[in-house]
């Protein structure tokens, strides 16, 4: 098992990819280590959500992903 | 009668508002908004991209505060996910109520969460390259009003 | 298109919308109120008196008054006279405008026109007998926020 | 010619009639003569209106109806 990372919206082309495994556990450093630079640059902006196992995180940073999370990274949204 | 949906497929706004109708027939007025890809631009395509675990729960959430906040009678909320064309509905918010105010605010402030507090992302086709939609400054404004004091309702 | 109509006999709300949607094919979003007969209840008919020479003509200029008004590219009225059955429409708002709210706010300062500043009497059958319907209080308060200094657009 | 005055809503049970024609010219006080005792009465409340040829009064007691002119009595409206 792992952290399986989704990239959302625009920061799925930033990343290159829809998703990518990575090893447990997974916290905010290792998460900024695990995406490419600028990916790594939009997860520092305010606007930019982390979600783990089906909850958006209030404070991101604190992020602590177990064996078959998932994290999702998410963009600005622009629905409706 | 409350019915929350994601649609990956094109889907008929009338009939979601007949199905509300008919469930609530001592409703004294329904109120619609349909939110659809404009024609007759330079927007060849939609496509609206959306993350599971998160999309629709947040969308049931927004119903059942909108239910707590008016008096409804019943509300159907319908999102497209994936490809849309120029003419095709993105969206379909349905308030019955009793007294039309409530379904009126109601429908107004389902449309201000789904458009910048509901988990979705847009892109549009133009001139042969997909474009991300940044979510318009006046968007916030409108949500932020329902927080305000002095609140639409 | 501005389609602004009195009528008689039954109608399909649907095909208001339809022929407004049609006709604004870069508008974002369509709006629609449907008012209705209650069903169910203890009213078994409604009957709608108007004044011919005072309710289209003050209907048209709530129209145009709601055009110079809010941001909209068609807005369509339609108002039932006579003798309606319990689900049937009696009134139908449908405003397409490029950004939702306009539409929204259309649609809501149309409504409260058309309850308590149009020519229309309402009278319904309950229990055998006709009972004029009087104005409601909370009616009047809806009109009169469009004219505050601090209205809702 | 004369002048006709129609009654809405429930002015018209209060009447017993649709409208009536009247002899012109008709103003404020002949209307209140002109009409059942009732419909006066009502026709003094402020929020009973006035029409004269297709024209709202904005001050109803200045009513000055000629030959052919439609009078409209109107009450609170209750439409939507």
């Amino acid at each position: 098992m792992a952290v399986t990372i989704h990239f959302l919206g625009p920061l799925r082309d930033l990343a290159g990819m829809d998703r990518c495994d990575v090893e447990a556990p997974l916290d905010w450093a290792g998460l900024l280590d695990a995406v490419a630079a600028p990916v790594a640059e939009q997860l520092r902006n305010e606007r930019v959500n982390v979600a783990c196992a089906g909850r958006v995180l209030s404070d991101k940073t604190a992020l602590h992903a177990q064996d078959g999370d998932e994290v999702a990274l998410l963009p600005p949204v622009s629905g409706g | 009668m409350f019915d929350i949906r994601l649609l990956d497929v094109p889907f008929d706004p009338h009939a979601a508002a007949d199905r509300l109708a008919a469930a609530t027939p001592d409703a004294g007025g329904i109120t619609s908004f349909v939110g659809k890809v404009r024609a007759g631009g330079d927007v060849k395509a939609l496509e609206l991209s959306h993350y599971e675990p998160l999309t629709l729960p947040g969308m049931r959430d927004l119903a059942e505060t909108a239910r707590l906040r008016f008096n409804l009678m019943g509300l159907v909320i319908l999102h497209r996910t994936g490809r849309l064309e120029p003419g095709d509905p993105i969206v379909c918010v349905s308030a019955a109520s009793r007294h039309r105010r409530d379904g009126i605010a109601a429908a107004d402030f389902c449309m201000d969460h789904l458009k910048s507090a509901a988990w979705f992302w847009k892109r549009e086709l133009r001139g042969g390259t997909w474009h991300w939609i940044e979510p318009r400054a006046v968007d916030h404004a409108d949500l932020a009003r329902w927080s305000e004091k002095n609140s639409p309702v």
